[in-house]
């Protein structure tokens, strides 16, 4: 099993450099000499949709947390970029801060105002610190809280962006209460009687991630993971060896086809062809198309009609035995 | 500390050496330096609520193994071994000073008190016949966190039970919670701190993520000395009460009346 | 005009001593003598008495800002501790600390168990250090609000006591939001539809006391003080003078009767004869009947009819001309 | 600087010269420094709504200086006298890219821009018709806090305007708040901190109490730089953005699309 994102595509991306210059090289040529340089590069262009299709076609579950986290995959800014319009960020949780690791605004998606709130990682060092790595602190929480709020007064859809590796666990967050702030996250969620829609885009990171997620409907990206522990963690606890992230992964069930199973989710969303980093304007256009498909479902219904709705989806969450002879209930 | 009938036993905190007998009278709290052991769920209701009042529900429920997870058929196995339970938490109907109230109790013992479907489930309950009979709901806390062997269904576990706070909260229900040693990670970040009132028992372990990652997270910074435990939950305003265990009963009850006596809503 | 409130209990003090030490003289004495020391002892009362009759029955508004802050004066738990019983405090903000300087929790008054707030001073200077001098950070109002909360939904009645000199206006305290928090706490009082009474026993400090005291019903002892401006302030601000503060106080209008007579409040509970120093417990009395007094009115209301009626009355506080010729509104 | 119409000025903030004809162009902001100059009402109203939309109500509204209090009937007359308006605050209807709006100015030449019974009434009455009209209410502020000239009935306007707030919270009704030099004391601590969103012009003072009371009551306390700026009230989550005045126009209307635009509720 691979051990690194990298180890499988630096032979396609090295394949991807050869082809543009061999494009630039083309452009210079007289027709007949570039007609016939075309079929050279067709297949090199085959070579590569075939590695791509058999390599991303049948990613297995440890491979599927090393896409989620690669450092060029597309991140929620990337989708407000590519999707939202008359974007506008809101900033502060009113108590104490503005979680730079927790994007927070108002802006439409299509044709509809929306409250848009998502994890935001860090391409380089320096962003990445910025953005705390994606970790949000109790203000993040209570950020999102506050959004959510006025999402409910003024009507407006809300939709999550899910990408963090974990809530922020140090001692300023245990000081300012990030159990607190998470659990408040879901409690606020589960009260507002507009539709609301997350996205996992990236790592769905166990509190940290469903703080922002308890949403109506739950869509996943094709390669995104999320788990109740990052992998490395539970192997560390069960085996005493971070390095066996590749069997918890699997032992876990983090991907997308498992949740879609387990019914904890409602759609995959499909990433561009060799995953959303190859192509993130037409998974953006994916993940729009999602969204406003879920709008339409959930504008079919009353704010008592979305609150039951979500109540009974969470509430149903869970595999138990009843009785001492059997009976699946959940 | 073992739990054997011995006649004496050393305290783990102060390591005088203590009478059995004393000592169990004592709620299992040091007479010398007040350490709080851990209790069972059965010796914490037993403790709590009026005498024979406690009636269980759902004790049959237990878990299927879901994702057939390596060594979580084992760890079920040995968790009822040692508790006569089939999971971390025990709920049912009791009284407090005569008031009707809707209860949990988690025995740590059980895979470390943890939440997978089961423990979610009867949480659920115990804050819905909460709202169904309009009495408070009191639950004890004793958790690691989350059950990983359950995956994504235990992360939900959070979400379901954190949805149930809402429907109490929304009917004007009580609910309050005592966090015991431990109340950590993912029953922390969610039904735990949702309550109308939480008391937390002396230097009972209270925190997000486990001791080595905060350590590893917060760099270079020095941990306070009580990082983590009640009195630092309290210090940052996250619990209203730091409570002695032999005034948790009374502490209660004083809540249930004040709570329930409302004229006015 | 008296400078200190020493200046005039100092010989009153004096008197006071000089009746006990008689008093326990008295007591050796065989039947006889003692009856003919009775005579002595009761003229002393009578000077005392009269003494305290003209002081207290006359005290200008600058005497009542230092009997509002006398350093013997019951503060909220004194109140606590006479009038409420099966008292449990609660703690904490759940996002920061537990402030020190406002006591909250769940107790009954009379037969009713309601939730109470309160400014609390100290009285040694520890103590006073402790609580901060009365004066509230963020995290005093914002527990505040929790326990509002907390008693809207369980149909419990709300009592503040106010006793603080401001709100604290330090560099924390404007880093949390101390504006904020006391916005919010009226915000949070507006919407609730279960009866509030504020008591201003004390100090009634500018917006640091009313971030806690916008209630249906607000009574003043009858040496409180309450004001939008400390009198010390307003005369450096208005005269380059913190000495002309007896100035700044008449000026101010800044006690019970003022208040009462410009609409403010709604009654002047009576103090024990000699000020609520002399006699805390008959004061909490006095106080304990007037809030049950407050309850019984406002218990004839719906939720909806308190929180009308009590929109109402803040709604209507002001004094304006509204047209260029004249015509009085507010 | 003073607004005498000569063809130059200088700059408070970076002492450079400046043409006044530019200087004005631009907003009344410093070309080369960014230095946001006060604005009166009229000039803000002028920048800020659509062109001519704005009509003005309650312009005859003023003080009867209820207590009598030394000195006010002449300051009164000053604020008069350089605004021509009767109080520190001019309110009506108006529209931002089309959208009505129920809109407040507050003008700082008036009595520091404080809030006495007028602007309490003013602010309130901004609320209430928003309510009414269900329409977003919008109000810049311009204040050194409530009008101590008024004793208690100034500080009751806190709880007055803050009560009108509450209700356009409850009916689902948008008010947007700008913070403008300086936005302190009285008002911060009321309507001005309730709005759902807050924008703030660049580095205008925004705080609780008094520098010099600051200062003192922060002991030894090192203030940092920006303490009591816009900038600081950002960093620490007190309002979500810091909007330089050529964008506030902008903004505001994309606010108020939005929050219009909802089709739940
Ligand atoms: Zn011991
Ligand atoms: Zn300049």
């Amino acid at each position: 099993m691979a051990k690194s994102w990298m180890e499988w595509e630096k032979p396609l991306l090295e394949l991807e450099r050869g082809i543009s210059e061999l494009r630039e090289k083309q452009k210079l040529l007289p027709p007949d000499k570039a007609a016939a340089m075309e079929a050279q590069i067709q297949q090199f262009e085959q070579t590569r949709d075939n590695y791509i299709r058999v390599k991303y076609g049948r990613l297995g579950p440890w491979e599927r947390v090393l896409v989620a986290r690669a450092d060029n995959r597309p991140y929620t800014l990337d989708y407000i970029r590519n999707i939202v319009t008359d974007w506008v960020e809101l900033h502060g949780d009113r108590r104490h801060g503005d979680d730079k690791a927790i994007i927070g605004g108002v802006g439409k998606i299509g044709n509809r105002s929306c409250v848009i709130v998502g994890h935001q990682k860090g391409r380089d060092l320096k962003e990445r610190k910025f953005r705390n790595f994606g970790m949000a602190k109790p203000e993040g929480y209570r950020k999102a809280i506050r959004l959510f709020d006025m999402a409910d007064r003024f009507g407006l859809p809300v939709v999550s962006f899910i990408d963090t590796p974990a809530a922020d666990p140090n001692l300023e967050s245990e000081q300012r209460g990030i159990s607190e702030a998470i659990a408040a996250g879901m409690f606020k969620m589960f009260s507002l009687g507009v539709p609301t829609v997350a996205v996992v885009i990236g790592e769905g990171g166990s509190g940290g991630a469903i703080g922002i997620g308890a949403s109506s409907r739950v869509l996943m990206l094709e390669n995104a993971i999320y788990s109740v522990i990052p992998p490395e963690g539970c192997a560390a606890i069960l085996w005493r060896d971070a390095a066996a992230g590749d069997k918890a992964a699997a032992a876990l069930r983090l991907t997308a086809q498992s949740a879609l199973e387990l019914g904890l989710i409602d759609e995959i969303v499909p990433e561009a062809f060799g995953g959303a980093h190859r192509g993130p304007k037409e998974t953006a256009e994916n993940v729009e198309k999602a969204i406003l498909g879920r709008f339409d479902e959930l504008d079919r219904m009353s704010p008592d009609e979305i609150r039951e709705d979500r109540y009974r989806k969470y509430r149903n969450m869970g595999v138990q035995i009843e009785a001492p002879i059997g009976g699946r209930s959940g | 500390m073992s739990n054997k009938p011995d006649a004496f036993l050393r305290c783990e905190g102060c390591k005088k050496v203590l009478f059995s007998k004393e000592f169990v009278k004592n709620l299992r709290v040091c007479p010398n330096c007040g350490h709080h052991y851990r209790l069972s769920a059965d010796e914490r209701i037993e403790i709590t609520f009026d005498e024979g009042s406690f009636v269980e529900l759902d004790a049959d429920m237990k878990s299927e193994d879901p994702l057939q997870f390596p060594e979580y058929a084992e760890k079920l196995a040995r968790g009822f071994a040692s508790t006569g339970r089939n999971d971390s938490v025990v709920r049912g109907m009791a009284k407090l000073g005569g008031f009707p109230v809707s209860a949990a109790v988690a025995d740590f013992r059980f895979m470390g008190g943890s939440m997978g479907s089961v423990a979610g489930e009867k949480i659920t309950r115990t804050l819905e016949t909460a709202i169904d009979e309009r009495i408070p709901a009191v639950i004890f806390t004793a958790t690691g966190g989350a059950r990983m062997q359950e995956g994504l269904l235990s992360l939900m576990q959070m979400a379901k039970t954190s949805a149930a706070c809402r429907k109490a909260y929304d009917a004007g229900v009580p609910y309050i919670c005592v966090f015991t040693d431990p109340t950590m990670a993912g029953v922390l970040a969610s039904y735990a701190s949702l309550a109308d009132v939480i008391l937390a028992e002396p230097k009972a372990l209270v925190g997000f993520a486990g001791a080595r990652v905060a350590a590893q997270a917060s760099g270079g910074q020095k941990l306070p000395d009580n990082f983590q435990t009640s009195e630092f939950a309290y210090e940052h305003g996250m619990i209203d009460a730091v409570v002695q265990r032999k005034d948790v009963r009374a502490t209660l009850i004083n809540l249930v009346t004040h709570f329930t006596g409302g004229k006015h809503g």
